[in-house]
C-alpha cells in the first residue's frame, strides 16, 4: 500500500501511508488509539474506500471498492468490532460460513448437516472448542472472537489481518491464537496483526510498523527494536513509568458484600473495599468478573447476598438505585454500555448528575458546562469540543467519558471492569493515574482485570478469582504472574 | 318531484328497472296455518355487510335485530370493514354455518355471487340491500339513490333560483355514490346556470376531512353569496361541511344531504345549521323491511326481483321548533317516513304476535 | 450542503407558501392561515404524543385508537352523564394516561416490543370504544337503543374549546402552540425531557448511567396517552359530536408528519419542532391544493410526494457528512 | 418455562381450535376450514412481502398500498384493455416490483429510513391508484366519465383465480400454501435466503463478508412488491372487481399477522411459518367469533387480546431465559 490518504468529513485520518506485508511474515501494526491502524486495514480490506493512494498485491495494482473485491483478491479480515462481524442471532456453524454464503462458493441449496459436521471438524483442528450449533448472541466475547478467527480460515487467503484479535482472549486461548497464526505463516500466508500488547508483538511478529496520527513513523524487523523505542515512536514522547501508583492512607471499610450470588457464574462471594484501597480481582476469562462487577451496580439481580456502602445497606434493585447508594460501574462494553455514542460528550457527562445540574427539574446550561469543561479538563479528554459526539472520539477517550460521568456523582466506590481494554499506552497511564486519584481523594476502586501486570501494578490488594468465586487474596508484592496464574487456573482444576 | 326515469343504473346495477312496491302487493294472499308460523320462529339470520361504521350502519343493524327478534330469531352480524373479499369470506361461512337466511348489506355481484349461488345450493335464502346482485332467486332491495340524489338537487335549484354557485361534496368508488353522480350529471346538464365551483371528498375521513376542505374554500370564496349551496352526496359530508359553514358563519350557504340518521335530524332541526334539508331513507326501516322480505323466502313465497325502498324528502321547514325529533318519530312530521309496512303480510304479522305473546 | 440540510425542509415550505400566495390572493391572508393552524391543532397533538414515544425508542401506534376512544368518552360525558365541564376534560385524560400505562406495562413488564404491543392495545382499544358506544356515534340529546333520549347536550362551554376564538385566535392553536413550545422547552431544557433523550438513544447505556429507564419509558407512554387524549377532546369539540373511528386515519397523518419534521434543522431525528413544522407543511398543502381545485386523489401524491423530497434532501446530505 | 416458550403459540392455537369445534359443529368442517384458509390467503400474501422486508431489517409500508394498486391494474387490464389472461397476470406483477424498486431506491440510494420511506410511497402510491381510475371502482362493461362503456368484462379464467376449486381445494388456498412452503424453504436452505437474513441481522458483518447488501436489500423489496402485487391480483380475481382503497386495511392485519408470528416457536423475530400461523390465527378467531354471537365490534378486542397473550408468552421468556 503507498501513499494512502483518507478523511473523515474533512478530518484526516491517513496522511501518505505506506505498508508492506511479504508472504510467510507477520507484520505487527501498532500505534496509539485512532492512529489510523484500523483505519488502513478496513481500506485495505475493502470496508472503506480510499481517498488516493494505491493498493497492490503480487505487484498488480488492485481497485477495492467493497469488501468482496478485497476477499476476491485474498485479503481477509478479522474486525476488531467483533460484534459489527457477527450475525448475533445466527448459529455459530453460520457464521463461521458467512463468507462463503455470499458467494457463488457455496451451493446454492444448504445441506444443514453437512454444514454443521464441516463446522465441527474446522474448530476441531483449530482445536477449538465451541459448540457448532449455538446462537452467537449466547456466546462470550471471547468466544465470539474465536468464531471470528475460524471464519477466516475456511477461506483461501494471501493476506490474513488480524486486529486486536486478542483483546478479549484468555492466555490459553492467545497461545492457541498464535499457533494458528504460526501455522498460517508457514503456509506462506502474509499476516497482520495490531495489538496493544506489546509483549505480544515480540512473542510471535517479524517486523513492526508504528503509526501516529496517520502516518507511519518506523518499520523494522522487531530483532532490531524494542519496547521502549516502539513507545516513543507511537506517543512521540517516552513513558518513564506505566504505573503512576500513589501511597495513600487506607481508611475504613466503604464495600463490603456478602454472599454475592448468581447461578453458577458467581458463587457465594464475600469482599471488602476500604477507603483509598486499591482492590483488584483478577482472574481469566469467563471467572465471572463481569457478573460480580454487574451484582455490585444492581444491573442484574442477585440471588442471594448483601451488599453494604460506607455502612448502609444498598439499594440494588437497580443501577439508579446502586448510583444513590454511592456505587457506579464503569462497564466492560463501553460504547455499547458506558456511554451513549450518539450523544455528545456534554450530554454523557451530565447524565448521571442531572438533578444536580437543574433546579425545579429544568437544567442550567451554564452548570452543565461548566460540569462537562470540569470533566475534560480534570482527564485529559482529547475532544475538539463538549459538543463533539461521543462516538467520534477514540477508544481511551471514550473510557476517559465513561469515567468522568461517574467524578462528580460523591460516589464512594467505583468499580472498573476491564477499563484499559483495547486502550492504547499512553491513555492506559492517564487512566491508571485517574484511579489513583480517586484513591486519593479517599474512594473505593475495585478493579477486576484480566491483566494480571496491571494489578500487580496497580493494587493494593489482588483477590483471584476463578469459576465464580474468590480463590486466594494476596497483598500489595506478594504476588507473581506466576502465583495469579496458578491460583486463577489451579482453582479451576480443584473444582473439576 | 320528478321521476327521471334513469334507474337503469351504472353496470353493476344490472338489475332491471324496478317498480316500488307497496305492502299489499308483496303481500302472501293467504294467511298461514299455525304450523307453517311455528317453522318461522327460531330463526338463524346472518347480516353479511359491507362495512358498519357510522350512525346510519348502527340504526340499520337495530331495525334488523328488533325485527328479526320480534320474528323471535337471533341475528348474527358479519362485519368486512369495507372489505370486499373479506365480505365475501363472511358470506361464505355464513353458507358453511347453516344460517336459515342470509340477509346481504352493500357489496356487488362480481365479490358475492359466488357465494350467493353456494347459498342457493343450500337451500338458504338469500335477500340483497343495495347490492344489485341481479341473481336469479335474489331479491334486491335498494334504495333509490338516483332519486334521493334529484330531490335534493330539485330543492336546491328552486331554492336557489336556478342560477349560482355550488360546491360539491362527493367521492368515487362506491356505488351508490356513482349512482348519485348520475343525478348530478344529469341536474348539471338542466341547469347550465348553477355552476359546480369545486368538488371534493374523502372517504377514510369524512367529516373531518370535509370540514377543513370547506373551511379552505370558504376562505378562498370570502365574500357574501358568492357561494349559494353545497351539495353533500353522503351526511358524513354534509356534516363536515355544516360545520365549517357554521363556524365561519357564513349562514347564507345552505347545506343539502342525502341519507338520515338521528343525528344528521338533529343538526337539521337546529336553526343555527346551514343543512337545511336531506333526502333518505329510514335505516330503521330499511332493516326492518329487509327482514320481512327474507321471512318471505323462508316461508316459501316467491317474491319480485328487485324492491325499491323509496326515499322522503326531509327538510328544515317541516319540523317542528319546539321539539327534538328522531327518526323513530319523524313519521308524524314527514309522510312516507318510517313505519313503512312494505314487506309485511298477514302471517308475519300472525307471527310477531305470537312471539311477542311469549 | 450542510446549509441545504439545515434548512431544506424550512426553504420547501417557504417555497410552497410563496406559491400558494402568489397562485391565490385569498391563500396567505390571516383567516385563511389560522385556519390551517386549526384545522392541524388536533394531528399536531396526536403527532406530538408519536414523537414523544420515538424519543424514547419506543413508537405509540395505539395514539389514533386513543383519540377515537377519548372523544366518545368526552361526548358521553355531556351527552350522556352530563357531567360538568372540568369532568368532561379530566376524565378523557385520565383515560389517555390509561392508555399509556396500559401500552407501558405490555412493554416495560411484559417485555413486548414498542411496536407489537401498542399494535395490539390499537385493536383492543377500538373494540372498546366501539363497544362502549355499541356503535354509535354520540351527539346531544342522542336518540339511544332504549328508544329513550339522552339527556345531556355538547355543552357551548366545551365547544367553544375547539371552535371560539381568544383575542381573534382559534383556540385550539393557542393550545396546540403552547403544546409545541411545552414539549420543545421539555426536551431541551428540564432533567426529565434529557432523560427521555437519553432513554431513547441507549437505553441500558442510560440504564447503567444510573436512569430509572422503565419509569422514563413509562412517562413517556403515559404522556403520548395524554396528548392523543387532547387529540380526542378537541375533536369532539371540534365536530360537536363523538364520532366512532374517528382517530383511526390519524395516526398515519401524525406518523407522517413526525417523518417529514425528521428533516427539519437537520436533526434526522424525532424532534418536536420538526413534528410541527412536518404537521404545519401537511396542512398548508391540503389547503392550498383545495384551493387549487386539485381532485383529493391527487392531494396523497403530493403529501408522498413532499415527504419524499424533504427527507432526500436530510438523508442524502447526512449520509454525505458521515463519510464524505 | 423453555417450552410454553416454544410452542405456546401452536398449543393457543389449538385450543381456540378446539373451543370453537366444541362450540359450533360447523367450526370444524371441510368446508368452512377451507373457507377460513381463502379468506386469510390475500393478506398471507402480503404479510409474506411484510415478512421479507423485515427481515433485511427493512419495514414495507407500502404493501397496502401497492395491493390497491396492483388489483385496480388487473381489472383494467380486462376492463379497459380487455387484455389476454397473461398479461393481466404480468402487468400487475411488473408494477408490483417496479414499486418494490422505487421503494429500494429511496431506502438504499436516497438513504431514507426505510418506514418513512415506504410510508411515503405509500402516499404516493395511493394517489395514483386513484388518480389513474378518477377515484371510481372497475367492474365489467363499467361506464366511464365519458359516458361510454367499458369495452370489457371480468374474464371468467380471471375469476376462477379467486373463486375456483383444484381437487376440492379452493385455487387461492393452493397458491397460498406454495408460497407460504416456498418462502420458508427459500429462507431456510436457499444462499440467498439466508443472505436476507443475514442483511438483517447485521447488515454491516454481511457487507464486511463481502455481500452486496443493497442489491439483497433491493431484491427484497422487490419481493415484497411482487407478495403484494399477487395479494392485489388475488383480490380483483375474488371480488370480481377493482376496488379503490382495497389494500388499505390489509397493511395492518399483514402487520399484526406477521407480529402474531415472532411467537412461534419462540423465534422472536419475523419468520415466514410464523406469519401463516398468525394470519391462519386471525381467520380462526373471526371466523369463529362471529359464530359465537359475539358483536362485531369485540372483535378487535379479541384479536388484540390475542396478539398480547400470544406474544406475552414468548417475550416474558425469552426474557427469563437471557438472565436467569
Ligand atoms: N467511521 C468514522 N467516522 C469518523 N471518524 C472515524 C471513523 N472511523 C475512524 N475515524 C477516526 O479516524 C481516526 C483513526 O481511527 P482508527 O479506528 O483507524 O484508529 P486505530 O488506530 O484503529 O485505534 P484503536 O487502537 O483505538 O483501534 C480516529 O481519529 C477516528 O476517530
Ligand atoms: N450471555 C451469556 N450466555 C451464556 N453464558 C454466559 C453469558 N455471558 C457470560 N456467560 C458465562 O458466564 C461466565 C462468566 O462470564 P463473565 O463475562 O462474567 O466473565 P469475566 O470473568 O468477566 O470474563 P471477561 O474477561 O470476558 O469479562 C462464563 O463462563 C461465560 O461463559
Ligand atoms: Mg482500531
Ligand atoms: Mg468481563
Amino acid at each position: 500500500m503507498s501513499g494512502i490518504g483518507k478523511s473523515f468529513s474533512g478530518v484526516k485520518a491517513l496522511h501518505d501511508a505506506r505498508f508492506t506485508v511479504e508472504a510467510g511474515e507477520i507484520h505487527a501494526l501498532l500505534g496509539a488509539n485512532g492512529a489510523g491502524k484500523s483505519t488502513l486495514m478496513k481500506i485495505l480490506s475493502g470496508a472503506y474506500e480510499a481517498d488516493e493512494g494505491t493498493i497492490r498485491i503480487e505487484g498488480r495494482e488492485l481497485i477495492l471498492r467493497s469488501p468482496a473485491d478485497a476477499k476476491a483478491a485474498g485479503i481477509h479480515c478479522v474486525y476488531q468490532e467483533v460484534d459489527t462481524s457477527l450475525v448475533a442471532h445466527l448459529s455459530v456453524a453460520e457464521n463461521i460460513f458467512l463468507d462463503r454464503m455470499m458467494t457463488a462458493k457455496q451451493r446454492a441449496w444448504l445441506k444443514w448437516r453437512d454444514l454443521y459436521a464441516e463446522a465441527e471438524k474446522l474448530l476441531a483442528d483449530l482445536g477449538l472448542n465451541v459448540p457448532v450449533r449455538k446462537k452467537v448472541a449466547d456466546l462470550t466475547l471471547a468466544e465470539k472472537q474465536l468464531v471470528l478467527i475460524a471464519r477466516v480460515m475456511v477461506e483461501e487467503a494471501k493476506i490474513v489481518i488480524f486486529d486486536e484479535p486478542t483483546a478479549p482472549l484468555s492466555l490459553e486461548e492467545t497461545d492457541q491464537l498464535f499457533r494458528i497464526m504460526d501455522k498460517l505463516k508457514k503456509a506462506g500466508i502474509g499476516l497482520v496483526f495490531i495489538s496493544h500488547r506489546l509483549h505480544e508483538v515480540f512473542q510471535i511478529c517479524d517486523r513492526a510498523t508504528v503509526m501516529r496520527d496517520g502516518r507511519m513513523i518506523l518499520t523494522e524487523p522487531t530483532s532490531k527494536i524494542d519496547t521502549s523505542d516502539i513507545i516513543h515512536a507511537m506517543l512521540g514522547r517516552s513513558l518513564d513509568d506505566e504505573y503512576p501508583k500513589q501511597e495513600v492512607p487506607i481508611g475504613e471499610v466503604v464495600l463490603s458484600a456478602r454472599d454475592l450470588t448468581l447461578g453458577n457464574r458467581v458463587r457465594g462471594v464475600d469482599l471488602e473495599v476500604r477507603r483509598g484501597e486499591i482492590v483488584a480481582v483478577v482472574g481469566l476469562v469467563g471467572a465471572g468478573k463481569t457478573e460480580l462487577s454487574r451484582l455490585l451496580f444492581g444491573a442484574d439481580e442477585a440471588e442471594r447476598g448483601t451488599v453494604r456502602i460506607a455502612g448502609k445497606q444498598a439499594d440494588l434493585r437497580a443501577p439508579a438505585g446502586a448510583v444513590e447508594s454511592g456505587i457506579v460501574l464503569v462497564p466492560e462494553e463501553r460504547r455499547k454500555e458506558g456511554i451513549l455514542v450518539k450523544e455528545s460528550v456534554l450530554h454523557n457527562l451530565s447524565l448521571p448528575i442531572l438533578g444536580q445540574l437543574s433546579k425545579w427539574g429544568v437544567l442550567s446550561g451554564s452548570k452543565e458546562k461548566s460540569n462537562a469543561i470540569g470533566v475534560i479538563g480534570r482527564l485529559g479528554i482529547k475532544t475538539s469540543s463538549a459538543g463533539q459526539l461521543t462516538g467520534f472520539l477514540s477508544g481511551g477517550n471514550q473510557q476517559k467519558v465513561a469515567i468522568g460521568k461517574w467524578l462528580n456523582t460523591g460516589a464512594e466506590v467505583f468499580v472498573l471492569d476491564e477499563p484499559t481494554k483495547g486502550v492504547d499506552i499512553g491513555a492506559k497511564r492517564d487512566i491508571f493515574t485517574i484511579i489513583g486519584e480517586l484513591a486519593a481523594q479517599g474512594k473505593g476502586i475495585l478493579y477486576l482485570t484480566c491483566e494480571f501486570a496491571e494489578a500487580l501494578g496497580l493494587a493494593d490488594r489482588i483477590l483471584v478469582m476463578c469459576d465464580g468465586r474468590i480463590v486466594k487474596q494476596f497483598l500489595r508484592g506478594e504476588a507473581t504472574q506466576e502465583n495469579l496464574l496458578y491460583y486463577a487456573s489451579a482453582g479451576q482444576e480443584e473444582l473439576a | 318531484n320528478n321521476n327521471g326515469g334513469n334507474n337503469n343504473g351504472t353496470a353493476s346495477e344490472s338489475a332491471s328497472p324496478s317498480a316500488s312496491a307497496p305492502a299489499s302487493e308483496s303481500a302472501s294472499p293467504e294467511a298461514s296455518g299455525d304450523s307453517s308460523i311455528e317453522a318461522l320462529k327460531g330463526k338463524k339470520i346472518a347480516l353479511v355487510m359491507q362495512f358498519n361504521t357510522g350512525t346510519f350502519s348502527a340504526q340499520y343493524i337495530d331495525g334488523v335485530k328488533k325485527q328479526v327478534e320480534k320474528f323471535g330469531g337471533e341475528v348474527t352480524v358479519f362485519a368486512s370493514e369495507n372489505d370486499l373479499s373479506k365480505m365475501a369470506s363472511n358470506l361464505d361461512a355464513a353458507v358453511n354455518q347453516k344460517f336459515d337466511g342470509i340477509l346481504i348489506d352493500h357489496g356487488n355481484n362480481g365479490a358475492l355471487a359466488a357465494g350467493v349461488e353456494k347459498a342457493k345450493a343450500a337451500g338458504i335464502p338469500v335477500v340483497a340491500f343495495d347490492a344489485a346482485l341481479g341473481i336469479e332467486g335474489v331479491t334486491d332491495l335498494s334504495q333509490n339513490d338516483q332519486k334521493m340524489a334529484e330531490q335534493t338537487l330539485e330543492q336546491l335549484a328552486k331554492d336557489a333560483g336556478g342560477k349560482g354557485n355550488i360546491v360539491k361534496v362527493w367521492v368515487a368508488g362506491f356505488a351508490p355514490m356513482e349512482r348519485r353522480q348520475e343525478s348530478y350529471a344529469a341536474f348539471q346538464a338542466k341547469y347550465p346556470d348553477i355552476k359546480e365551483i369545486t368538488s371534493f371528498g374523502d372517504a377514510s375521513n369524512p367529516q373531518l376531512d370535509a370540514q377543513t376542505k370547506m373551511e379552505a374554500i370558504l376562505k378562498q370564496y370570502p365574500e357574501k353569496g358568492s357561494i349559494t349551496a353545497v351539495w353533500a352526496a353522503w351526511d358524513e359530508f354534509a356534516k363536515g361541511a355544516a360545520n365549517a359553514i357554521k363556524q365561519a358563519g357564513r349562514d347564507e350557504i345552505k347545506v343539502y344531504g342525502i341519507d338520515m340518521s338521528d343525528e344528521d335530524l338533529a343538526m337539521i332541526q337546529d336553526p343555527t345549521s346551514p343543512w337545511i334539508a336531506s333526502a333518505a331513507v329510514d335505516p330503521t326501516t330499511i332493516g326492518t323491511v329487509h327482514v320481512r322480505y327474507l321471512y318471505q323466502a323462508l316461508h316459501g313465497d316467491t317474491i319480485e326481483p328487485t324492491v325499491q325502498i323509496d326515499s322522503v324528502y326531509v327538510s328544515r321547514d317541516a319540523l317542528p321548533t319546539d321539539k327534538q325529533v328522531t327518526t323513530a318519530d319523524l313519521s308524524q312530521y314527514v309522510e312516507g317516513w318510517g313505519e313503512s309496512d312494505q314487506g309485511n303480510t298477514d302471517y308475519l304479522k300472525e307471527l310477531e304476535a305470537a312471539v311477542g305473546a311469549k | 450542503m450542510q446549509f441545504t440540510y439545515k434548512y431544506g425542509a424550512l426553504i420547501f415550505i417557504g417555497v410552497v407558501l410563496l406559491f400558494f400566495s402568489l397562485y391565490n390572493e385569498y391563500f396567505f391572508t390571516y383567516g385563511n392561515l389560522t385556519d390551517i393552524l386549526r384545522s392541524i391543532s388536533i394531528v399536531t397533538f396526536v403527532a406530538i404524543g408519536v414523537t414523544i414515544s420515538l424519543t424514547v425508542d419506543g413508537f405509540d401506534l395505539s395514539v389514533g385508537a386513543t383519540v377515537s376512544l377519548t372523544t366518545v368518552v368526552t361526548a358521553t360525558m355531556m351527552v350522556w352523564f352530563e357531567m360538568p365541564l372540568v369532568v368532561t376534560i379530566i376524565v378523557p385524560l385520565l383515560v389517555g394516561a390509561l392508555v399509556g400505562l396500559l401500552n407501558s406495562f405490555l412493554i416495560v413488564k411484559v417485555r413486548i416490543p414498542d411496536m407489537i404491543a401498542t399494535l395490539a392495545m390499537m385493536y383492543i382499544i377500538n373494540g372498546i370504544h366501539k363497544t362502549y358506544t355499541k356503535g354509535y356515534a354520540i351527539y346531544s340529546n342522542m336518540q339511544m337503543s332504549d328508544g329513550t333520549k339522552a339527556p345531556g347536550v355538547m355543552e357551548k362551554d366545551f365547544l367553544w374549546i375547539g371552535q371560539g376564538k381568544l383575542l381573534g385566535v382559534p383556540f385550539p392553536v393557542i393550545l396546540m402552540l403552547i403544546a409545541v413550545i411545552g414539549a420543545h422547552l421539555f426536551f431541551k431544557y428540564t432533567r426529565w425531557g434529557r432523560q427521555m433523550i437519553m432513554t431513547g438513544g441507549n437505553e441500558e447505556a442510560a440504564r447503567l448511567s444510573g436512569l430509572r429507564v422503565k419509569r422514563v419509558r413509562m412517562y413517556a407512554y403515559i404522556a403520548s396517552g395524554v396528548m392523543a387524549a387532547i387529540g380526542g377532546i378537541l375533536f369532539a369539540a371540534r365536530v360537536g359530536s363523538g364520532q366512532i373511528d374517528a382517530g383511526s386515519p390519524l395516526l398515519m397523518e401524525a406518523v407522517a408528519a413526525v417523518f417529514v419534521g425528521y428533516s427539519v434543522l437537520g436533526a434526522g431525528r424525532p424532534n418536536i419542532v420538526g413534528t410541527f413544522v412536518g404537521a404545519v407543511l401537511t396542512g398548508v398543502l391540503i389547503n392550498g391544493l383545495t384551493m387549487l381545485h386539485v381532485q383529493y386523489y391527487v392531494n396523497d401524491i403530493v403529501k408522498g410526494g413532499v415527504l419524499v423530497l424533504a427527507l432526500a434532501v436530510t438523508f442524502m446530505n447526512s449520509h454525505r457528512k458521515k463519510t464524505a
